[in-house]
């Protein structure tokens, strides 16, 4: 019995890190502000995050940029022997899973709660799919012998591509963790911040693999 | 008190007028700022707890004098400094080339004539001189304060520094990019010799006449000397605390185990064959670090390292 | 907030951004030599462009919002030009 | 006083919990003090070692490995320990709410959350001291990959902790666009509140550029990218460029907090309005922007090219002209005034003065020609100190003494705090002083033994820091003693808001959001009509 409620508490854990944390008391409500300044407050909260975000990315590019230049064979090189196939399956991917929250996020401010199901569903299925992908394009790469610090083009690759592959996990785990409190019934019409900053969140997972699939697939 | 060091290079006076421009600027706007702060204080304390004070928020004629004079000041600085350091970085026709390498915590020299040197770096007066510098490691940086020149020195690829010495002398070179345990004795020393006496030396006669004075002192003395002056001092100590490599008190003759597992006592022969091929017997515990004096000590030298070790008891 | 268009918008934004990959795709093939990197780029900053105004509704947004939006992208110019300046600077002098 | 007030927020709870899981600004903004106060002692005590091995040439009391140790984590502990989180998180998250008429900040639980990845930054930062890097705060590359010591750990650290300070940076910006009473606009913030805006904008913009340097690092150090290593094509003044581009930034992510807190005490103790309101608060937020636009200007040796040294010296001057404009308006912002020598003006006035000198001293460096000889010497140790602790720390030891009666709702001995100070203040002068003198005649730094004619320096320097410590342990035995009864709301008849309510402040902070009528700072008859 106790080594089974110690085994569910900890997979428990696992699965929803946030409740380790205890639940912080608000002090009978004195600390919330009204819902329209505390709305858009998160949405400017969330964009300047997404500032950072960029800017984090944003040392990679500015890596990329010298590099290139530096050395151009060795990018062609490198950036021939990716596939472009398996890179374009999955911008269409992520680009489907952009439209998708979205719609999630309309859907919620109508109140709409079974679609918010769907799309957030068909969403983290289509992040999942991208990670497949990648796994597989690593494997492969591993497989002929190619790591990171192979040469500074697959240094990038790895980096670039293992960085935002981070981001697509966070973003699945926020994605999750919104559709559990949609299933609570937690949010609707009036209630939806939480879904559209999560959303701008996984807007910006896409955002960063517009420019990263063209400039290490595609430019050769 | 000397404020600077000596100037010993076409470079230095340029450089000793911006700091002394500056330091004149600096002092007189301290003076300025403390004079005007006491005497504000001083003016202007606290009377009574209901002293009436005026609603002042600005003055466009002060906002602007402070304005206008600053940035006249820094723009006379900043040309200044442009206008010196462009002809620093200007590269002299005719300059002699010396390559340079700085390798944890030894700088090698290596002249146009083939002759190489350590930690020693010999150049003629009035002479532009350009320096080719590369690291084998990691950052160093090589600055010769008399010269007022300083430049980093990276791996792959080539930095630079131009100068050329006006005064003949002995003067310091220290590294100033961090670079590990010896950093601060990675340190070695600019000769900057007349044009007769740099020709005695390119050509070997000078090293002759050294020679034939260093046969007047005892070998263990000579010893002492090459320890600091071949950078030997960077990496093994004589007091018996643990260094990049090991100690030399005690060493001769103790037993030595190597990284392959075989050991043998440090007898002349195998002090000489350190000396000459580092990486042949790797002793427990060090890494392979030391570059080879092959060529840069003389039979003679050697045997006087072998008997200043023997001193080290 | 309401007036960010149907659902039928945001799917044609969606076909937009779909085209918009396959002509990058496309295009890839031809060798526009130093051109490639900037064709590239341009048609990756019309489609970030297009997810961040109507996805992401930041067409709707306040100004403040545009500010902390774009500013990085200010810096991230000048982080990549400063540096690639220096790099493509060091003649030998 | 309401019943939601009757008590005020130290004693609203006891109790570790009550403290550790508070959402409550004031209560986070004490326990950062607490947190930075615990690693500014540390690192003092780094700093005091290192001074104390500098008695003697060679070794005087520890190795060169250790030394190395000693004076990376002197760096590394007070900048991202202390001072880059230090008055911006302890003051700015007490304040800002008290001051801009606001319950608390917007995201009080994301406050917290920014508060615990803090400490676990720093609990990172301790398990590293069991094997401590040995690189300087700088982490330069190649040296930080070769190096068998553990850097990972020190750099994950870091990386953490920037992860709190954008999370605080987020609030505060947020905090101020959204939650200003009513009346507060933006030409009645407190000039405080100016400087934690750019501050916060600095946070937000430049960590993440050191964080995935940072990153890059640990790749390196483990997967052997290439990226900053020459050995492998990588190019060593990449990596400098990236940490300058955040760490010129964190320079004024550092002193903008003092200025802020210096533009507060000047008016108090002058009952004067702040002269130049507008061109200290647009210059607040000009330096945020420029800054981001002279990293270069510490890196003109390092193999730069000539061109881009030349464009960072033109910009580095323009930096410093906003700065000298603040200097003045703050000094005539005493003219005829009342002015009261507490101890916060006091080091308010210290402040100025090192400050001034700390920024003349930049001059020196921005001029290509001079700094090509200054760069790595003691001459940059003592400029950055001059800024660092005349500017930083002796503003934060200010914002201490004045902010106390607000904070603890007792007053201090003023008495003893003041001849505290004037031990810091000479104790100061005497360690960093002489290091101008012994950089200029080419003292390199972060050098653990030196030639025998810079030893008379070294040892006076040395003296000094004993005299600082004395100081310290002075004024913190002054500020730990405080004295009998309970501290006015009012007791230096500020006008700002956050003096407005009761020592200490109520949980939270106003029975009802106050409606702002008049400008921060409307000291003063009004002989002289504005405008």
């Amino acid at each position: 019995m106790g080594l089974y409620s110690i085994t569910t508490k900890i997979l428990k854990s696992i699965a929803y890190p946030s409740e380790l944390v205890p639940s912080i008391e608000e002090d009978d409500g004195h600390h919330h502000f009204d819902p329209v300044t505390e709305h858009e407050g998160a949405k400017l909260g969330m964009w300047l995050f997404l500032a950072t975000e960029l800017l984090l990315f944003g040392g990679l590019f500015a890596a990329y940029a010298i590099y290139r230049a530096k050395y151009p064979e060795m990018f062609m090189l490198g950036s021939s022997s990716l596939d472009v196939v398996l890179g374009s399956v999955n911008t269409v991917i992520l680009i489907f899973s952009s439209l998708t929250v979205a719609v999630a996020v309309k859907a919620i401010q109508e109140n709409r709660i079974q679609l918010v199901k769907v799309m957030l569903w068909v969403t983290i299925i289509c992040a999942a799919i991208f990670a497949v992908n990648k796994y597989f394009e690593y494997t492969y790469k591993f497989g002929k012998g190619i790591y990171p610090g192979t040469d500074i083009f697959y240094s990038i690759y790895f980096a670039a591509t293992g960085i935002h592959m981070l981001h697509v996990f966070i973003g699945m785990a926020v994605l999750g963790v919104l559709l559990r409190k949609v299933y609570q019934n937690k949010y609707s019409k009036d209630n939806f911040t939480a879904i559209e900053i999560g959303g701008l969140y996984w807007h910006l997972v896409d955002l960063i693999w517009i420019y990263l699939f063209p400039l290490l697939y595609l430019v050769g | 008190m000397e404020w600077l060091p000596t100037s010993a290079s076409t470079f230095a006076p340029g450089v000793d007028f911006i700091l002394w421009l500056v330091t004149i600027i600096s002092v007189l706007s301290c003076i300025v700022v403390g004079a005007m702060l006491v005497y504000l204080v001083v003016k202007y304390r606290r009377r009574s707890d209901n002293d009436s004070t005026p609603a002042i928020t600005h003055d466009s004629f002060l906002e602007t004098l402070w304005t206008v004079i600053p940035t006249i000041l820094c723009v006379v600085i900043f040309i200044y400094g442009y206008v010196y350091y462009d002809e620093y970085t200007t590269t002299p026709k005719n300059a002699i080339e010396i390559n340079v390498t700085g390798k944890q915590w030894i700088w090698s020299f290596d002249y146009a004539n083939g002759k190489k040197t350590l930690n020693d770096l010999y150049v003629p007066v009035n002479q532009p001189i350009r320096l080719v510098m590369q690291s084998t490691d990691v950052l160093h940086s090589f600055f010769v304060p008399a010269f007022r020149v300083k430049q980093d020195l990276m791996g792959n690829r080539y930095t630079y520094i131009n100068f050329t010495a006006t005064k003949e002398g002995v003067y310091d070179l220290y590294c100033t990019e961090y670079c590990g345990t010896a950093h601060s004795d990675m340190l070695g020393k600019v000769h900057v010799l007349s044009e007769a006496k740099f020709a005695a030396w390119e050509d070997g006669s000078a090293d002759k006449a050294k020679k034939a004075s260093a046969a007047n002192i005892p070998p263990a003395e000579l010893g002492k000397q090459l320890y600091s002056s071949k950078g030997c001092v960077a990496c093994h100590s004589i007091d018996g605390a643990d260094g990049v490599g090991p100690t030399w008190k005690g060493l001769f003759a103790k037993n030595r185990v190597f990284t392959d597992g075989t050991s043998a006592n440090a007898d002349e022969n195998y002090i000489k064959e350190s000396i000459l091929y580092p990486g042949e017997k790797m002793v427990e515990g060090y890494g392979p670090v030391m570059p080879s004096y092959k060529g840069l000590l003389d039979d003679a030298e050697i045997t006087a390292i072998i008997e200043y070790i023997k001193t080290l008891k | 907030m309401d007036n960010n268009g149907g659902y039928k918008s945001l799917i044609n934004i969606w076909l937009l951004l779909m085209f918009l990959t396959f002509i990058t795709v496309w295009i890839a093939q031809f060798d526009f030599g130093a051109l490639n990197v900037p064709i590239a780029l341009l048609i990756a900053s019309l489609k970030a462009s297009v997810v961040a105004l109507y996805f992401m509704h930041l067409k709707y947004e306040d100004g403040m919002t545009w500010i902390f939006a774009t500013y990085p992208i200010f810096l991230l110019f000048l982080l990549i030009g400063f540096t690639v300046v220096d790099m493509f600077s060091r003649v030998i002098n | 006083m309401s019943e939601a007030q009757e008590s005020n927020y130290l004693e609203n709870g006891h109790g570790f919990k009550s403290w550790f899981y508070t959402v409550d600004h004031k209560r986070i903004g004490v326990m950062y003090l607490w947190a930075i106060g615990v690693f500014f002692v540390l690192a003092a005590i780094a700093s005091f070692l290192v001074r104390a091995e500098h008695l003697t040439p060679g070794q005087t009391i520890v190795s060169a490995d250790t030394y190395n140790v000693l004076f990376t984590l002197h760096g590394a502990m007070m900048v991202f320990l202390f001072i880059v989180p230090g008055v911006a998180a302890s003051f700015g998250n007490f304040l800002i709410p008290l001051m801009i008429g606001a319950k608390d900040v917007i995201f009080p639980k994301l406050n917290l959350y920014s508060f615990w990845l803090y400490l676990a930054g720093a609990a990172i930062f301790l398990i590293a001291l069991a094997a401590p890097a040995d690189t300087g705060w700088t982490f330069y590359t190649p040296y930080s990959i070769e190096t068998g010591a553990n850097v990972i750990l020190i750099t994950f650290g870091v990386f953490v902790l920037g992860f709190s300070s954008i999370l605080t940076g987020i609030n505060f910006i947020v905090t101020m666009h959204k939650l200003r009473a009513p009346g507060m606009t933006w030409d009645r913030l407190p000039l405080f509140c100016w400087a934690a805006y750019a501050t916060s904008l600095l946070q937000v913009l430049a960590t993440p550029v050191v964080g995935i340097t940072l990153l890059l690092l640990i790749g390196e150090r483990y997967f052997g990218l290439g990226f900053f290593d020459p050995a492998k094509g990588g190019d060593p003044v990449m990596f400098q460029h990236f940490f300058w581009f955040y760490s010129h930034p964190a320079v004024y992510i550092m002193i903008l907090p003092a200025m802020g807190i210096i533009s507060e005490i000047m008016p108090v103790f002058s009952r004067k309005p702040i002269f130049g309101y507008k061109a200290i608060a647009y210059s607040s937020l000009a330096i945020a922007l420029i800054s981001f636009l002279v990293w270069g200007h510490h890196m003109f040796v390092s193999g730069q090219s000539k061109l881009i040294n030349i464009i960072f010296s033109v910009i580095t001057y323009a930096v410093a002209v906003p700065t000298a404009i603040k200097v003045f308006n703050w000094l005539w912002t005493m003219y005829k005034g009342s002015i009261e020598l507490s101890t916060a003006m006091l080091y308010s006035l210290a402040f100025i003065f090192l400050f001034t000198i700390g920024g003349l001293t930049g001059l020196f460096l921005g001029a290509l020609a001079a700094d090509v000889h200054l760069h790595d010497t003691y001459f940059v140790v003592a400029h950055m100190h001059y800024v660092m602790i005349g500017g930083t720390v002796f503003g934060f030891f200010a914002a201490l003494h004045f902010w106390y009666p607000k904070m603890w709702g007792r007053m201090f001995d003023e008495f003893k705090a003041k001849i505290a100070f004037v031990l810091i203040f000479i104790g100061f002068n005497v360690v960093f002083f002489p290091q101008f003198i012994m950089g200029t005649l080419g003292m390199p730094r972060r050098y653990f033994n030196y030639a025998p004619e810079f030893q008379t320096f070294h040892q006076i320097s040395t003296y000094g820091t004993w005299i600082i410590g004395v100081g310290f342990i002075l004024m913190l035995w002054v500020l730990m003693r405080p004295l009998p009864g309970k501290a006015e709301g009012n007791p230096y008849d500020s006008l700002s808001l956050e003096w407005s309510m009761d020592s200490p402040p109520g949980t939270f902070n106003f029975d009802e959001i106050p409606t702002v009528t008049e400008p921060v700072y409307n000291y003063g008859t009004k002989i002289e009509a504005e405008e």
